[in-house]
């Protein structure tokens, strides 16, 4: 159970600070100012999530892990983050509509993890709901107005669709860590399903029905992109090994 | 009323202290003034996010990226406030944003260096940071109310982050050798473009006598330099490191540190946009801009269409 | 002359290898195989260029230095690379005339070179130069194709040298190194100003006037691209200290 | 000739280990088959650059860097021969590009797995570089004649390459904890994909018998793959690594080792375009060729121009 737990913490905590990385390369190149703030915004959202799972992990881990000795030194191989927030961040539509894709699943988990009996992971996803209620009905609303917006807008997030919707299938295929903390993504995937679709209905898009989904990510095999992330991200610890900042 | 008139009353609040308001009346060329300097400042903030953001990906701490996350979002947040006090003048964003890329609206040089290590995110929120914030804590006081406003708000937040800089240049200076190496090579590079900050000297600056006459500008350019110079050597003391500037010395006549002379060819320079960056920065802002016309033009025609028809229930929101 | 001597090999290993570098980002994405072939060619060449420049500056440290933590351990403010080098690549066109404006200059300096007092460098410069000739032959070619190819690819060479051009000066403005290793860059300048109008001018392409002129690499104060390129090519290295590959 | 008795005569000379040259009269479905499959074989060569060259950037050392980069400039050379090879059964190398573009023809599946580590480099020079000689070995005695020839030049770098990767990973096996894992990794990832090379089961194969008979192929999908294993496995020891199939067993019976059931499901989702980085693989193609072809068009127009005028002497050799 201890190990399920790390693991599991640290899965949540490398999908977080990875898209949060993702997400800050709009920062300061947002299409509008506003937007630009908006998009930090819910990267410094979920870096702070992903700073209180890697603390809660370091904390189960009891063997001198540090959030920082966790994001910062652990290799490709390691991490255990969803493949779809390591993807290449795209175009603005393609990066909305990941935040969207991920939002939704995560608003629905943490609502079920808040009832999870590990107390501390509980406490965290109470915590993050309510920033996660923000992110989706942004991301949401960023959706309806893409795809039903300009021809241009809608192209666009067609393309983004057949980018992305092959990596959704990741979000309910349970690991080992997952099935062992008694998540049911059984029952998310049905809502998240409905949700998605009431959204895209809305945006003038459509579900894709009968794709291939690609996996990995959670137990460790990544796309090629993780390990450039992993150099920028680590680059300062793993030169100046030891350092204090 | 005549002009004169209009501009002996406008002069008179001026005197006594009293904001000049959008809708009031104001010489054209105080409007201008202000329009130049207000889009200045905010092209300046949203600029200077280009040389920060670039180590965003690469902060060394989960708490750093955290901390120089929120500070560059900040400044977004400072060039929006700004915007909407030049908006306030009648001069749209977009027309701003347009004079930016096109060149004709400036920005300040500073930004125009490259930041090359770790270390100069602590000294850019130690040095750049500290030289603005003498020059916004002036402009708190400033004549023309949106403008004043703006700055206060701003200022808060600026000092903030030129105390984070600080301190992170702290955690440096006593860390590793390479470390305080890291740390005082930052501050050798930044030290003589923070002094820039504050223009030509009194005696080579235009505009200044009549900026100063309308309050726009309350303390000269030399004025708030000496000032930076006198807070900064005694700061240094706590760094452990140095300035460098082999005529640091105190004047005990002036009350005042005395220090070397800037190298004026190369601020011209910069200012003409031959900087180190002045290329890159622009490019940077145009593409952004450029990327994302059709995410504006998306977004209008959405928010056309929702006007058209009359929003069903199951809005976007109903969906979260 | 000691400290000069190895300031200025590490000059040249930088240089070369930051140019390989960024040449080999082509390998496989060519606009044409033969092409992909060639740079990658040249890319090479590059490389032991940089390798045998790095081995001589070592042997001279004589401090436990080799080729790899020369190359891998040494940090951004401590290459010192021609900033033309490290720029990014950009389009085909681009990469080309970069090249070409530095195969000119290295074609001559090597000439000059090999008449060094120091017979390592000189024996350096003798091996590079048959590459060089062919690197400096090749990117000629390529320019004048380019230049008096199509609309477009005209365009993108005036394009191009717009990007580039600024970063020549530094090709002949002395480090402290170089004037105490006596090279004589104000006659290499003249020469390749000479060459350069001379392609330029059947390539149909402008030789631009009055441009100010960027520098600093050689000194240790790079552009912003330098720090990316190290955090890819030293990764492994950093990740995995002291290990033997 | 009736084609009967041409057929009797070109059947004859395959018996008679006689090549088949370019201008020779052949079966449509002899030309047709080796141009699927020379081109097949070229375009895995030129896709087989991309994971490959994913790690140039990153080569551990300047040595390896060096090595790396030679080898997928290699891959590219073997490219270019086979898509001459191919042009000699009339197909242009730009149909060709196009089919593999429009996903008309095929590539080896193993380039749509991902390189993960450093180590992946090693595992595909020795695994996928092993399983290809093998194949390439039997190609050099093929029954079309330039095809077999470019096999013999293609056939002792491809060795080469395949010695480099296993030294590779030897450093890796006697190298620190983190180094051995890495290898181990590799292989375990790299090992059944690299059985799949060999293509379908015998019993499930089209085309087979047929190639058999022409002399195209001399040994079976099941021959060359058991040869693989057996090939591996002594090899696999010297690394002190272990293959990820705990049925592998030595059969005294059959004088070969036994090996698991492949995941011919994983095989034929690949193949269909349903791996790692199919999309990827291709985008990465299409985008080259898209990119370039402005160099393309720009290096025809120059060239048509030089032919319309005589060369001055004054060309770009002179300015050499």
């Amino acid at each position: 159970m201890s190990a399920s737990l790390i693991d599991y913490t640290l899965h949540l905590a490398d999908t977080t600070l990875i898209l949060s990385q993702r997400n800050s390369e709009w920062c300061g190149h947002g299409p509008i100012l506003e937007q630009d703030i908006a998009i930090t915004n819910i990267s410094l959202d979920l870096l702070g999530q992903s700073r209180n799972f890697y603390q809660y992990a370091a904390t189960i881990m009891n063997n001198g892990s540090t959030e920082d000795s966790l994001a910062y030194l652990r290799t490709e191989r390691e991490f255990k983050n969803l493949l779809l927030v390591e993807l290449e961040s795209g175009d603005w539509g393609q990066s909305i509509l990941r935040q969207f894709l991920y939002s939704q699943f995560q608003h629905l988990l943490f609502q079920q993890l808040q009832q999870t009996k590990d107390e501390q992971l509980a406490a965290i996803a109470a915590k993050a709901i309510k920033e996660t209620t923000y992110h989706l009905r942004w991301s949401s609303e960023w959706v309806i107005r893409l795809g039903d917006g300009t021809d241009e807008s809608h192209k666009r997030m067609l393309h983004a669709i057949d980018e992305l919707w092959r990596y959704t299938g990741e979000l309910f295929e349970a690991a080992d860590y997952e099935t062992a903390m008694g998540i049911d993504l059984a029952s998310i995937k049905q809502t998240w399903t409905e949700k998605v679709t009431a959204v895209f209905d809305e945006a003038k898009l459509p579900v894709p029905e009968n794709v291939f989904m690609q996996s990995g990510g959670k137990k460790g095999v990544h796309t090629e992109q993780l390990g450039y992330i992993l150099t920028e991200l680590q680059y300062l610890q793993r030169t100046y090994p030891g350092a204090k900042w | 009323m005549s002009v004169h008139d209009l501009e002996q009353i406008f002069q008179k609040k001026i005197d006594e202290e009293v904001k000049i308001e959008p809708k009031e009346w104001m010489p054209d060329a105080y409007r201008k003034t202000n329009i130049r300097q207000i889009s200045q400042h905010a092209h300046s903030e949203i600029v200077g996010m280009l040389p920060e953001g670039n180590w965003i990906s690469r902060a060394p701490s989960l708490k750093r990226k955290a901390i120089l996350m929120a500070k560059v979002q900040d400044e977004a947040g400072h060039g929006l406030y700004l915007y909407c006090a030049a908006e306030t003048l009648g001069m749209s964003r977009e027309q701003m944003i347009d004079d930016l890329h096109s060149g004709k609206a400036k920005y300040s040089s500073i930004f125009n260096y490259p930041t090359l290590t770790w270390a100069d995110m602590g000294a850019i929120g130690w040095l750049v940071d500290g030289a603005a914030i003498l020059n916004q804590v002036m402009l708190c006081r400033t004549s023309y109310g949106p403008y004043a406003r703006a700055m206060v708000r701003i200022c808060k937040e600026e000092s903030f982050h030129q105390r984070q800089g600080f301190e992170s240049l702290l955690v440096l200076s006593k860390g590793t050798d390479e470390q305080k190496a890291m740390c005082q090579d930052a501050i050798n590079r930044w030290w003589w473009p923070s002094l820039m900050m504050f223009g030509p000297k009194d005696s080579e600056s235009t505009n200044s006598d009549q900026s100063m006459k309308w309050k726009i500008k309350r303390k000269t350019n030399d004025e708030l330099r000496q000032q930076f110079v006198d807070m900064c050597v005694e700061q240094v003391k706590l760094l452990g490191m140095t300035l460098p500037d082999p005529h640091l010395k105190w004047n005990e006549e002036r009350g005042h540190y005395d220090f070397g002379e800037i190298d004026w060819n190369e601020f011209w320079n910069v200012v003409k946009g031959n900087g180190p960056c002045n290329k890159q920065r622009l490019e940077a802002r145009r593409k952004a801009h450029e990327e994302g016309r059709w995410v504006r033009e998306a977004a209008a025609a959405h928010a056309e269409k929702r006007k058209q028809q009359p929003q069903t229930p199951k809005g976007a929101l109903a969906a979260a």
